[in-house]
């Protein structure tokens, strides 16, 4: 097996993994970098961020205004020194990428122009119309492509990190092209490795999302925290789940159900805001978990639409007028017009609440450092408790630049008179991940198959963790997912080829999948409460005496994982009501 | 509950594994799916419940990772974004993307793309640069609309399939790459015009260009890079004549990246 | 190393078979062959204008054959069609940015259009054709 | 790498195109009606050498050749090259020493009316 010796490991080329890149190179040019991602950087799923980030920018705004929308978003469940820290290198992160060349939407007088956000006090969202996030990843990724010390590894699938004497010190990645395992050893490793929303079955999500990066640090030994926080969407095309942004009613969209009543109203986001004048924080532009849950209510009361996928609300857009549309929302009307065949300038689209983003992941302090030494981990993978129990829109774009920045300094930090590494313990780790892809190949006899055990674990999730949970659901969820991961072992892998075998990087995500869904699904039922993302109608109020604490799920091979749990920091904002009723309470 | 129809979609998909094959060769899969699917669907149903060793490449499903690309029916399409009611009743015939190695089945090598890319510089490169504790570089709405369609591009190669003159001369730099290169030209921030001149300006750069048009017809993001290269070539051509034909003339890209490093105030 | 890339080569003499928008680009680059040889007919007519008014006179004259005829149709759809291509490309050229928009392609190729007209009217006048 | 002198060929081509957009379909209208026996007026003999006999006149005949001629040639050379022509630079210079040939010629015409 080939050896690769650098100073620092980078799992994840998306905005986080990329951001952390051009960090370390910028901080120390000697260093070594290797950036390891499963796919180009341009593919990674980041890409499809549509509404914007996050910063305070304007005059009439506030650092203040942003932690409290941000921490009464999470539903208190943040930490509140890493948001303070979050709120304060926010716009600085964001006047870095306009200063790399992010084509940011501008006003008249060339300062950048900021777009209101659910869940915001302030307009305070910068955008590049529609497509915001992919003009973030490509303008990180191009800029990367300047620095000579960021070595890329593409489509390199990175299986298991090697920690040795206590410290993480590198991973293992199948080269897949060639089907060839290699192992990189690090001083320091940085696990950006995104979302794990494909464990849903309906997701706004990428094919590439599927929490191998958390999956991998479970493993190792560090804790998944919060996973049960899952957030859904409001706004997902009903057939394909992709996302229509949250732009689309910071913009002025409404939200109305069959009857053409603004429900919103009927659950604490009212009075009713003039159509086409959006107010921030209340109706419309309420945050996502409450948005999502009024509707799930509207469809159990029988208000929705019916549609071939299923019930829906619809989305009314008509009144913002075709230019506005093609100036603000050209994506979105075009997602709409080829994938639904409705055009938003001449109709309400049905939409459907789908699974978007995960705001547990691998535990890190603010400093995006793990438990175990050496690993560091940034981006939507990791739950540095920014986002707390409900993520708002357009903060995660710049968690992943403040966040992967930091990471760097933090690995470079941990670089610091490190002992040598004991290269014979490392290649004896590595040693073991090629047994272990040796077996899924020699493996023989099983009946599993791989997509059908794939469906049934999507099929469990949405069930039985979905926007609305019950210990009941939960039980058998955690059971079905725990027999999914016995029957994991049995699955036969029918592509015995080395080159490009997307059977086996299935099968890989597969197994990563299991263990993310385990996590979500154990943390849940243990937390007896509801609270923001995570609703449980047997407990439906937000318990602050036994749940003001962070989940923390603890791998345990193939039994069920142990839960523990971690305090959350309140430094100035001790937990009160949300309000979204726009100042009318 | 209305039902959607289901139609019959029969895919005719190129194949190849460098481990037992010498050649390609086609394969036949036969399948019922909603009119709605696109031919990437049929792709996925075919792999999890027909043929688990058909291989290719996808995330976004939403036509902007620009993963997807293939030949569907000779035309370079992004197979999320191609839609089998349009096929209805012929044979789909899906192939990987022309003009790239194939690597197997319809996963191409891409590195060539890759390489070029980066040889355009396409990043922001300044003479004097300003703290970030100073905010933003100003930037009118006009002047971010003058390059904002080239900052458009997904990188998915579809263009570098449809140029035949990237097929027949492969050291062409080709059309996204180049069009990246005038994407930063055209941003007021930007001061590197004249540096990537050096790649620009070559043969293999715009020069092989016999502005055959395909990339823009292809191209998915509406980028159309038949008209950056276009441009360049007007561009390149006048530095030209004021570096060899006008006394003391500086090129065009020193003068104008000059003048376009004063900030708008 | 069990990498082994196929590299499917383009055929060099036939790729513009494979697509007829090969086929469209074929047709408007051999425009340049009719074009190309109608310039050598003009320049041949500079001789006999040199050569004086009987020179001139039968060079006209020998203008009348079938050839004469046929060649004229392909150099005229070969001129008409080049022109047409060049004018709808000019606002990929040179675009106009007024403010924050662009002039829309039609208005651009619609203008070169109107000028083509006017000019080739003008010419057709100063040759005494009306 | 270096940069490329293509823009002394493609300059001229650029603009010989255009000239041959805007004139050519006109003056071939006029030769093609000769060719049908309806000579313009403007063709006669006096006409014609009257128009080349002046200095501006002589000025735009051999632009529009020259421009035309090279834009052809440089046209046509990539055609060759599309068609699978691949010693260029043969084909490049017997081209364009052609045109330059020609439009020498017809300067040395022009000069003589
Ligand atoms: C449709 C959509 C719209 C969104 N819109 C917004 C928005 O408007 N505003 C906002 O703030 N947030 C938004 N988000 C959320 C935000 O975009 C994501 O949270 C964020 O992009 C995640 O970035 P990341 O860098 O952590 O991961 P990603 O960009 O997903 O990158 C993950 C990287 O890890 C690599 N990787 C994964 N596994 C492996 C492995 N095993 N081996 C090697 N490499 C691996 C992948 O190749 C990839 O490079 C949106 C999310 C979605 C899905
Ligand atoms: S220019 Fe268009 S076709 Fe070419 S890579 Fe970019 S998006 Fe794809
Ligand atoms: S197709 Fe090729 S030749 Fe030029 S105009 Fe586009 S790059
Ligand atoms: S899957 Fe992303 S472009 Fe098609």
């Amino acid at each position: 097996m080939d050896t690769i010796s650098t100073d620092v490991v980078i799992i994840g080329a998306g905005g986080a993994g990329l951001r952390a890149a051009i960090a370390l190179a910028e901080t120390d040019p000697t260093l070594r970098i290797a950036l390891i991602s499963k796919v180009y950087p341009m593919r990674s799923h980041t890409c499809a961020a549509e509404g914007g980030a996050a910063g305070v920018i304007k005059s009439d705004d506030s650092f203040d205004l942003h932690f409290d929308d941000t921490v009464g978003g999470g539903d208190w469940l943040s930490d509140q020194d890493c948001v303070e820290y979050f709120i304060h290198e926010a716009p600085k992160e964001l006047l870095q990428l306009e200063h790399w060349g992010c084509p940011w939407n501008r006003e008249a007088d060339g300062s950048v122009a900021v777009r209101p956000f659910g869940g915001m006090k302030k307009k305070r969202t910068w955008f590049a119309a529609d497509k915001s996030g992919f003009h973030i990843l490509h303008t990180l990724f191009q800029t990367s492509l300047q620095f000579p010390s960021i070595i890329r590894y593409d489509e390199y699938y990175a299986l298991d990190l090697l920690v040795d004497d206590g410290r993480c010190q590198g991973v293992t990645a199948l080269e897949m092209r060639s089907g060839e395992l290699r192992q990189f050893h690090a001083k320091s490793v940085i696990i950006a490795g995104g979302g794990a929303g494909r464990m849903f079955p309906f997701s706004t999500n990428g094919a590439i999302k599927t929490g191998d990066g958390m999956a991998m640090a479970y493993r190792a030994g560090a804790p998944l925290k919060d996973m049960e926080f899952v957030q859904y969407h409001p706004t997902g095309l009903p057939n394909t789940g992709s996302l229509l942004t949250e732009a689309c009613r910071g913009e002025g969209g409404i939200l109305v159900n069959k009857n053409g009543r603004r429900f919103l109203q009927d659950y604490g986001m009212g009075p009713e805001t003039p159509v086409g004048k959006p107010q921030l924080k209340t109706m419309e532009l309420g945050p996502r978990d409450r948005v999502s849950q009024s509707i799930w209510h509207e469809i159990q009361k029988g208000n929705a639409v019916s549609t071939p996928w299923g019930e829906c609300v619809l989305l009314d857009m008509r009144h913002l007028g075709e230019k506005y549309i093609d100036e603000r929302l050209p994506l979105v009307r075009e997602l709409c017009a080829s994938y639904l065949q409705v055009d938003i300038v001449k109709d309400p689209v049905p939409i459907r609440p789908v699974v978007h983003y995960m705001m547990g992941g691998i535990s890190t302090n603010t400093k995006a450092a793990t438990p175990i030494p050496g690993l560091f981990a940034a981006g939507e993978c990791a739950c540095v408790s920014l986002n707390g129990a409900n993520r708002l829109g357009s903060n995660s774009l710049v968690e992943l630049l403040v966040f992967g920045r930091r990471a760097a300094l933090s690995a470079i930090e941990h670089m610091q008179g490190l002992p040598a590494a004991n290269t014979a313990a490392l290649n004896a780790r590595a040693e073991q991940t090629q047994v272990r892809i040796r077996e899924l190949f020699s493996r023989t006899g099983g009946t599993e198959s791989m997509s059908g055990l794939r469906k049934e674990m999507m099929d469990t999730m949405e069930k039985n963790a979905g926007i609305y949970r019950t210990e009941e659901g939960l039980q058998e969820g955690v059971s079905k997912i725990h027999e999914l991961r016995q029957r994991y072992g049995k699955v036969i892998l029918t592509d015995k080829s080395n080159v490009f075998n997307t059977d086996l990087f299935q099968m890989l995500e597969l197994g990563s999948m299991l263990d993310c869904a385990e996590a979500v699904i154990v943390g849940a039922l243990a937390r007896k409460e509801s609270r923001g993302a995570h609703q449980r109608l047997d407990y439906v109020d937000r318990d602050d005496k036994k749940f003001l604490c962070h989940t923390m799920v603890h791998y345990q091979g193939l039994d069920v994982p142990r839960v523990d749990y971690l305090d959350v920091v309140i430094t100035k904002s001790p937990p009160g009501v949300r309000d979204y009723s726009g100042d009318h309470k | 509950m209305t039902q959607l129809k289901q139609i019959r979609v029969q895919l005719e998909v190129l194949r190849y594994n460098p481990d037992t094959d010498t050649e390609a060769h086609f394969q036949h899969y036969d399948l019922t799916c909603p009119e709605e699917w696109v031919v990437l669907d049929a792709l996925n149903k075919v792999k999890a419940d027909i043929d688990p060793t058909l291989n290719f490449r996808w995330s976004c499903h939403m036509a902007v990772c620009g993963s997807c690309g293939m030949m569907i029916n000779g035309e370079p399409k992004l197979s999320c974004h191609s839609f089998v009611r349009d096929y209805e009743g012929t044979v789909i015939r899906v192939e990987p993307l022309a003009h790239f190695p194939i690597e197997r089945d319809l996963v191409t090598a891409p590195d060539d793309f890759m390489e070029k890319l980066k040889r355009v510089k396409p990043y922001i490169i300044r003479k004097d640069k300003k703290p970030i504790s100073e905010g933003e570089y100003k930037q009118t709405p006009a002047q971010l609309m003058k390059f904002r369609q080239y900052s458009m591009c997904i990188n998915c190669m579809l263009c570098y399939a449809a140029c035949p003159e990237y097929g027949l001369t492969p050291d062409f730099i080709g059309p996204a790459a180049l069009t990246m290169a005038h994407r930063y030209n055209q941003d007021s921030r930007d001061c590197g015009r004249a540096e990537r001149q050096e790649v620009v300006a070559t043969h293999e750069g715009v020069w092989e260009c016999t502005f055959v048009g395909a990339c823009s017809e292809v191209c998915p993001a509406h980028v159309d890079p038949a008209s950056a290269l276009q441009q360049m070539k007007i561009t390149s051509s006048i530095d030209w004549i004021v570096e060899h034909l006008i006394p003391g003339g500086k090129s065009a890209g020193d003068t104008v990246s000059r003048e376009k490093a004063g900030d708008i105030k | 190393m069990s990498r082994n890339p196929l590299v499917r080569p383009v055929p060099p003499t036939s790729w513009f078979f494979r697509h007829p928008r090969y086929l469209r680009y074929m047709s408007r680059e051999i425009t340049c062959i009719f074009i190309g040889a109608y310039c050598v007919l003009l320049v041949v007519g500079l001789q006999r204008l040199a050569a004086g008014p009987v020179a001139w006179e039968s060079f006209l004259l020998g203008l009348r054959s079938a050839d004469s005829i046929v060649f004229h149709i392909l150099a005229l759809a070969a001129a008409v069609y080049h022109a047409a291509t060049w004018f709808n490309a000019t606002h990929k050229a040179m675009p106009v940015q007024i403010g924050e928009d662009f002039v829309p392609p039609n208005v651009i190729s619609g203008a070169h259009y109107v000028v083509w007209v006017v000019l080739s009217v003008a010419v057709l006048f100063l040759a005494g054709v009306f | 790498m270096a940069k490329s002198h293509k823009p002394v060929v493609w300059f001229p081509f650029a603009a010989g195109g255009t000239v041959i957009a805007f004139f050519i379909p006109v003056i071939v209208l006029l030769t093609f009606m000769a060719a049908l026996g309806h000579v313009p007026a403007g063709l006669s003999y006096e006409k014609m050498h009257a128009f080349a006999g002046s200095g501006l006149g002589k000025l735009i005949i051999f632009g529009v050749v020259a421009l035309s001629l090279w834009s052809s040639a440089h046209r046509l050379r990539c055609t060759f090259y599309d068609f699978g022509v691949r010693a260029d630079t043969l084909v490049a210079t017997i081209l364009y020493i052609a045109a330059i040939a020609a439009s020498l010629l017809s300067a040395a015409y022009l000069l003589q009316i």
